[in-house]
């Protein structure tokens, strides 16, 4: 497989309240043999608040970032926050589709941006661009204790015509992923539920029962982590855990990982680079009993031969049945 | 030549947009136009008989009839001048209704487009020659495609009527959708004891001829003259000596082959008879399924049957039928579950559709008529029904509505109740459409008597909570989100087109809408005609509708036929081609590409080879005239003088 | 000269009845607002359109012709809409050999049921018309 | 078995002959680019909606009122601010309304004509902004503060303080980008069209 590029644009939280995304999305990439070049000076991309104001407003802070990627020739973007995410795409379809409106930007910024540049969530280009088969190549740990409920929040996969990547009601990419280390997955419903991380500071009693009903549905899985692919959500659903417990008579404990932190647990970095300790609920317990891949598979087929007999015991009962009828 | 032009107001539909008046005084200026009036309503009685007498006062020879779209009057205003002693093709029609005064908001541009048309019109009828029609013998047999009630009504109202019917249905068993019904609105009447009856009476009458489990292949030919290949599929079983005992079905070992008839709610054997009134009434082998196929060993229905009907190595057999009428019944089809992912795209087994709670309330049906859910088999106490899955919903394409779902809800929610005394049913719905006879009394009925509840709004979610689903709604009456935690969830899918409707199309000749449903003759005054002669139309393979109007459908079809079959000849259309053999080269370029075989090289007594053609069989298409090079093969009534003249009329008029 | 000077191009369309014709009666049924330019002439299928008809036409003066016929596959006549696709698609390329726009012409499919999607073709290329400007007073100027 | 949270909304008899504001609709279609005819009142938006119980109209009744034309009851209504653009109502919408935008411009709309119901969301916002227009970035510790401070709500968050702070979560300084000066302007020429235009 050719080496890949991509242009990286971590984004605001990513410097503050979600280091550990950036840190263990850097060191994945750099197991998956990609390559990520930060765009020099990058800006903020407006996010939400910048909607609020005006349209071509909102698309200038996103374009002017695109602007200095489309400079850089790599063609790709990919950043890890699906609300920066949703800004590019959103400042890039406005754009390509609107040449009035692609000129009302350009006037607000310093250099244009002509619509050359292509904007993937990390999780996307994980999934789509380095494969399932290559992120089980790589592993090197198994983590049996893992029960992971992949949430992906509102707008990773939202709306659909211009997220353009997995399904916008029961996305499937982070299940597979985390799969495909060999962690075991449990399915929900909530998958794309907000989480109200929106309103994380002005209005917390709204949030609290969302962030409640996502917790609850994925503890109902019986899930005992969360794998979220977003910063916002990942603070939300772990920094504010204990004032959900608070507010709504909760007792939650489970840990809150972004995925990427998964991955580099599953290709043997230590919790310590994968910024573990950075989390506010502990996920300690739970990676504990990590093991080296082989040592693990070389148990199960222990297993497994013990309890051969079993299944073939069936087989026959099975056949019998047949035959009476 | 001295031609009469006509302008049509059609009250204000066109004189509100046209200056009519105008027109008129423009044609009187046209060489030739010797009379030119303005009517209201010109195919009324006393325009049509204006037209008559002004044929008759002012000795006219070539009529132009300026008004609505030829489509629909064209046959009306041929008559009316053959009546007055013209021959019917001395007529031409300028569309100025559909194509000018209904699309167009400008009265100056209007108008200016009318003159256009009519002076078009007038070019054209100036080049009109007689044209005499040949009559053709009717093969008085009819092909009914698609065994539902609709078909079946169809196929026993010919038979009735003394015609030769030939039946063809795709699956094992006649019956179609309503075969699968428990019971049917508004009466609440068995569905499989009022059709039950009927299908035994097709089966048994002496004039139908009943190909189950057959498709067709090729269709040729035209009205009166159609030549049907029939594709009857391997059953692997001979249906002549099979007696339809079930000895087989109990001892196939083969449990999960997909059941089609009960929609998948439990699995059949692979080999099985459809259901217990199936007619015919004979066993067929899956063979995705059948282990003899998958595996190449089991042969335990053929050590089985007592009548030695097992046939491994059956092939499909093509049979020839010759018709002269088709009706098409094929009916429709139903969404399936995984065109709702927010509803669970068919994981949850909780949630299910219309057509399957039906067969679960059936008596016959998986689970003997007791409601179990199926995912535990218990018995649900709340039950919600979703309205509109899938219709009226843009986003899915499937912009209208699936006509009979409203009233099959509260159908099934008053089932329910019957069945399940202390159950609550809860119905999310966007308008209860029930406009039938009886139809809003029985809706009401559900509410004020069943206790059914109606919550307007639209269903957003559903997700599995323990051991309920979480059905996520909105109440906009009451302005507010909604939630309802319930046993079973059935939602009414849309109604779509039959599965292979558009391939059924092309092979009939007939028409069909963006959504794959036959497009009739004329929205209201022609509803089972199409415009192919000799194809009809009866039954939802149209658009969705119910029992009483297939039915009646049906019937109107086989009248439709009766009234056609009346006659022993047919008059052909004379618009056909016509070869000129002093033009003729004999290239036969025409032959090749004459999409209906209709032309043959012929040896003209001096030994020149030309070009025939073979009037039964030319269609009218024109294709060969556009492809001889020497002008010698001229389609009538299209001729290249002809359409040269309107080209002419208008690029240098 | 037909067609109301200054406000007007003259465009010539040729409609199959079954399909286009069709569905140019159901835009006008659905009352579907459009352009006033095109002066329709019907024909049996739109495989009787005559390469030479288009060429008349836009020689004799016509700003632009738009022919239209069933979708491939749901042909009246089975397969007549074949062999006018392929005559129109070589018309297409030819025609800017006898000098004229390639633009002027237009070939499409339009179903009976297709009301919206007639209207559309018709602004569509209405406005593709005029964009190219008459045709004809183009020429006496060139010439 | 049968959840309903209930909203509490008051309304008049409303006159349409006299109250409809036509101009409004127009104005709402224009800047969305949405048909607002397209909503047949289904209320999916609102089924969906994981922010209606707080709304005081929920999502299907902001569409009602708009193509009602009844401007003010809009743009002073906190829905359009409680409004977090997840895109639900846009996603499920069975008529392709992009409802979501629609919200936004409503946003934008009352923004403009000095119409906030919802200060404490509008100043976070404004304090979000404030940081990108200095710092070219944000600079969370800032925009708390600075919300903290203009909304009054001096604790917000206080609790979570500790928490980021041990765990070098949060940074005490902020990056202030090279070209910050360069983001500030696209601020700036905003603001003068912005002036210029109206
Ligand atoms: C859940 C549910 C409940 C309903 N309840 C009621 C009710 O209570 N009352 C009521 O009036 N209506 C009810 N209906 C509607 C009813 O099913 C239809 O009105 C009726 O079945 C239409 O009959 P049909 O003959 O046109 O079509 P169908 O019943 O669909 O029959 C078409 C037949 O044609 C065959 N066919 C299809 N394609 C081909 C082909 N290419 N070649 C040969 N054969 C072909 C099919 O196999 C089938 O046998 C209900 C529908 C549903 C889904
Ligand atoms: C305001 C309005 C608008 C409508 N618009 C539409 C529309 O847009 N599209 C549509 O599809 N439908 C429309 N309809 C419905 C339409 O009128 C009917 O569907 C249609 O007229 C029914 O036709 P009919 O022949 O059954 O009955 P009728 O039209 O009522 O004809 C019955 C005839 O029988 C005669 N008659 C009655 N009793 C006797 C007797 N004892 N002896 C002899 N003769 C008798 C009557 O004088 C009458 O001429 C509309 C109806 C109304 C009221
Ligand atoms: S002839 Fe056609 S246009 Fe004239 S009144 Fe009759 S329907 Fe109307
Ligand atoms: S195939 Fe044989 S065993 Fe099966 S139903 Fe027919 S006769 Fe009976
Ligand atoms: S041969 Fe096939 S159909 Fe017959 S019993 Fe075996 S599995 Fe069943
Ligand atoms: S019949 Fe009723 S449920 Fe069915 S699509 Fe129409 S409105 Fe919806
Ligand atoms: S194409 Fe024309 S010239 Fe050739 S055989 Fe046919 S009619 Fe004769
Ligand atoms: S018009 Fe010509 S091409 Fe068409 S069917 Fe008749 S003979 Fe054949
Ligand atoms: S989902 Fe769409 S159509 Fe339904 S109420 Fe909301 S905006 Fe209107
Ligand atoms: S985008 Fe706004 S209105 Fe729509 S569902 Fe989300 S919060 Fe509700």
């Amino acid at each position: 497989m050719a080496e890949k590029e991509y242009a990286y644009f971590s984004g605001c939280s990513l410097e503050g309240t979600a280091k550990e995304y950036d840190t263990s999305f850097r060191l994945v990439m750099k197991t998956l043999g990609v390559t990520l070049t930060e765009p020099e000076d990058w800006s903020c991309c407006g996010s939400t608040p910048a909607h609020t104001v005006d349209h071509v407003f909102a698309a200038a802070l996103a374009a002017r970032n695109l602007a200095i990627v489309e400079k850089m020739n790599i063609g790709t973007l990919t950043t890890p926050c699906p609300s920066c995410l949703m800004a590019f795409k959103k400042a890039h379809l406005g754009m390509t589709e609107d040449e009035a409106f692609k000129d009302q930007v350009n006037e607000l910024l310093d250099e244009p941006y002509e619509g050359g540049v292509i904007s993937k969530s990390s999780l996307q280009i994980i999934y789509e661009d380095v494969g399932l088969e290559k992120i089980a190549e790589k592993v090197t740990h198994a983590l049996p204790d893992l029960k992971v409920a992949a949430y992906y929040g509102c707008i990773m996969n939202r709306p659909p015509d211009v997220a353009q990547f997995d399904d916008p009601e029961n996305p499937v990419a982070m299940d597979r992923v985390i799969s495909a280390l060999g962690v075991e997955v449990r399915d929900y419903a909530f998958k794309t539920e907000c989480c109200g991380a929106a309103f994380g500071v002005p209005k917390r009693a709204m949030v609290n029962e969302l962030t409640y009903k996502v917790l609850s549905m994925a503890v109902d899985a019986g899930a005992n982590c969360i794998a979220v692919a977003c910063p916002l959500c990942q603070q939300n659903l772990d920094l504010r855990q204990e004032q959900v417990n608070r507010a709504m008579g909760a007792s939650f404990n489970i840990p809150v990982l972004y995925f990427t932190q998964i991955m580099g647990l599953a290709y043997g970095y230590s919790p310590k680079e994968l910024d573990m300790d950075k989390l506010v609920v502990s996920a300690g317990p739970l990676i504990k009993t990590r093991i080296p891949i082989a040592e693990y598979r070389a148990m199960k087929e222990a297993e497994a031969a013990a309890a051969k007999k079993t299944p073939k015991a069936r087989e026959a009962k099975e056949a019998a049945k047949t035959e009476e009828s | 030549m001295r031609v009469g032009v006509f302008i049509c107001h059609c009250g204000n539909n066109i004189a509100g947009t046209v200056d009519v008046a105008r027109v008129a005084a423009e044609m009187r200026k046209l060489p030739g136009v010797v009379y030119a009036t303005n009517y209201m309503y010109t195919c009324s009685e006393p325009g049509q008989e204006e037209i008559k007498q002004a044929i008759k006062k002012e000795n006219l020879d070539r009529i132009v009839v300026a008004a609505c779209s030829p489509r629909m009057h064209e046959n009306t205003f041929r008559k009316t001048i053959e009546k007055a002693g013209l021959n019917r093709y001395f007529l031409e029609m300028a569309n100025i209704r559909e194509h000018i005064s209904w699309i167009g908001e400008d009265k100056e541009l209007n108008t200016a487009k009318a003159i256009d048309a009519v002076k078009m019109a007038v070019a054209k009828v100036m080049k009109n020659k007689p044209l005499y029609s040949s009559s053709f013998k009717v093969n008085k047999r009819v092909m009914v495609i698609g065994g539902g009630v609709a078909g079946m009504q169809a196929a026993l109202d010919c038979a009735d009527g003394g015609l030769d019917v030939v039946l063809v249905e795709k699956s094992p068993s006649i019956g179609g959708m309503m075969a699968r019904l428990d019971k049917t609105f508004p009466t609440i009447d068995c569905s499989i004891c009022i059709l039950g009856p009927k299908m035994v009476d097709v089966a048994q009458h002496e004039k139908i001829k009943l190909h189950a489990y057959s498709e067709i292949d090729e269709i040729k030919g035209y009205v009166g003259n159609y030549q049907v290949k029939v594709r009857k599929k391997a059953t692997y079983v001979d249906w002549t000596k099979c007696t339809g005992c079930g000895a087989c079905m109990e001892k196939c070992p083969t449990r999960n082959a997909y059941d089609n008839f009960n929609f998948g709610v439990a699995p059949t054997r692979a080999i099985n008879i459809p259901f217990p009134q199936a007619i015919p009434k004979k066993a067929k082998i899956d063979p995705a399924f059948c282990r003899q196929f998958t595996k190449g060993k089991c042969g335990v229905c053929a050590k089985i049957c007592p009548t030695g009907a097992i046939n491994y190595e059956m092939q499909d057999e093509i049979v020839t039928e010759d018709v002269g009428a088709i009706i098409v019944a094929t009916g429709y089809g139903l969404f399936d579950l995984d065109k709702f992912p927010e509803y669970g795209a068919g994981r949850y087994p909780d949630v299910i559709t219309g057509i399957q709670y039906e067969r679960i309330l059936n008596a016959s049906g998986p689970t003997s008529g007791h409601i179990l859910r199926p995912s535990d088999q218990t018995e649900p106490k709340t039950i919600v029904f979703v309205s509109c899955a899938g219709s009226r919903d843009k986003s899915l394409g499937v912009p209208y509505c699936s006509n009979f779902c409203c009233m099959y809800i509260a159908k099934q929610a008053i089932l329910t109740k019957d069945h399940v005394p202390d159950s609550q049913s809860y119905v999310f719905y966007m308008d209860i459409r029930s406009p039938g006879k009886g139809y809003d009394e029985f809706t009401r009925r559900a509410q004020e008597d069943y206790g059914v509840k109606y919550i307007r709004g639209r269903v957003s979610r559903i997700y599995p909570k323990g051991k309920k689903m979480v059905v996520r709604g909105a109440d906009t009456l009451l302005g507010t989100q909604v939630e309802v935690e319930a046993d079973l969830v059935v939602l009414a899918t849309a109604v779509v087109s039959a599965p292979g409707a558009a391939g059924m199309a092309e092979k009939l000749h007939i028409s069909y809408d963006t959504f794959g449903f036959y497009v009739e003759s004329h929205p209201k005054l022609r509803p089972v005609e199409t415009n192919t002669s000799g194809v009809f139309l009866a039954g939802a393979c149209q658009g969705p509708k119910d029992i009483p109007a297939s039915v009646g459908q049906g019937s109107a079809a086989a009248s439709k036929v009766q009234a056609l079959f009346s006659k022993d000849m047919l008059e052909s259309d004379p618009a056909i081609a016509q070869v000129n053999t002093n033009a003729c080269v004999g290239c036969l370029k025409c032959v090749r590409t004459c999409p209906f075989q209709a032309i043959k090289e012929e040896e003209l007594r001096n030994g020149k080879k030309v070009a025939k053609v073979i009037e039964t069989v030319c269609a009218g298409c024109g294709v060969c005239t556009s492809t001889c090079p020497c002008g010698a093969i001229q389609l009538q009534h299209f001729t290249d003088n002809q359409l040269l003249a309107e080209v002419n009329a208008i690029c240098q008029g | 000269m037909s067609g109301v000077a200054g406000k007007e191009l003259r465009i010539v369309g040729f409609l199959c009845n079954w399909c286009s014709y069709g569905g140019a009666d159901t835009a006008g049924v659905a009352r579907f607002k459009q352009p006033t330019d095109l002066r329709i002439i019907r024909v049996p299928c739109s495989g009787r359109v005559d390469p030479l008809f288009v060429v008349k036409a836009l020689l004799t003066g016509a700003d632009g012709v738009l022919v239209s016929g069933c979708h491939p596959r749901d042909c009246h006549y089975t397969d007549g809409n074949f062999y006018a696709r392929r005559r129109l698609e070589m018309l297409k390329r030819l025609l800017p050999f006898i000098g004229i726009d390639e633009k002027r012409f237009h070939y499409t499919w339009v179903s009976a049921s297709e009301g919206q999607k007639w209207q559309q073709v018709v602004t569509d290329f209405t406005n593709q018309v005029h964009k190219l400007g008459p045709m004809h007073a183009k020429k006496e100027s060139e010439g | 078995m049968y959840k309903v949270y209930f909203q509490t909304y008051e309304m008049d008899t409303i006159n349409l002959s006299e109250k409809t504001n036509w101009e409004f609709i127009e104005q709402v279609q224009k800047e969305s680019g949405e048909n607002l005819s397209l909503c047949y009142q289904c209320g999916n938006c609102t089924a969906g909606c994981p922010y209606t119980n707080y709304f005081d109209y929920p999502v299907s009744m902001v569409m009602r009122l708009l193509q009602t034309g009844q401007k003010d009851t809009i743009l002073n209504s906190k829905a359009i601010w409680l409004c977090a653009t997840c895109e639900t109502c846009t996603t499920r919408c069975p008529c392709e309304i992009d409802v979501a935008h629609v919200m936004d411009t409503l946003r934008i709309i009352a923004r403009r004509e000095n119409k906030v119901s919802e200060k404490d969301i509008k100043m976070f916002y404004d304090a979000f902004l404030d940081s990108v227009k200095r710092f070219g970035r944000i600079y969370e510790v800032g925009t708390l503060l600075t919300y903290n401070i203009r909304s009054g709500h001096f604790m917000a968050d206080a609790d979570l303080g500790p928490k980021v702070l041990t765990k070098g979560k949060i940074r005490f300084f902020p990056t202030k980008i090279k070209g910050s000066d360069k983001v500030a302007q696209i601020f700036e020429r905003f603001r003068t069209k912005a002036k210029k235009h109206g």
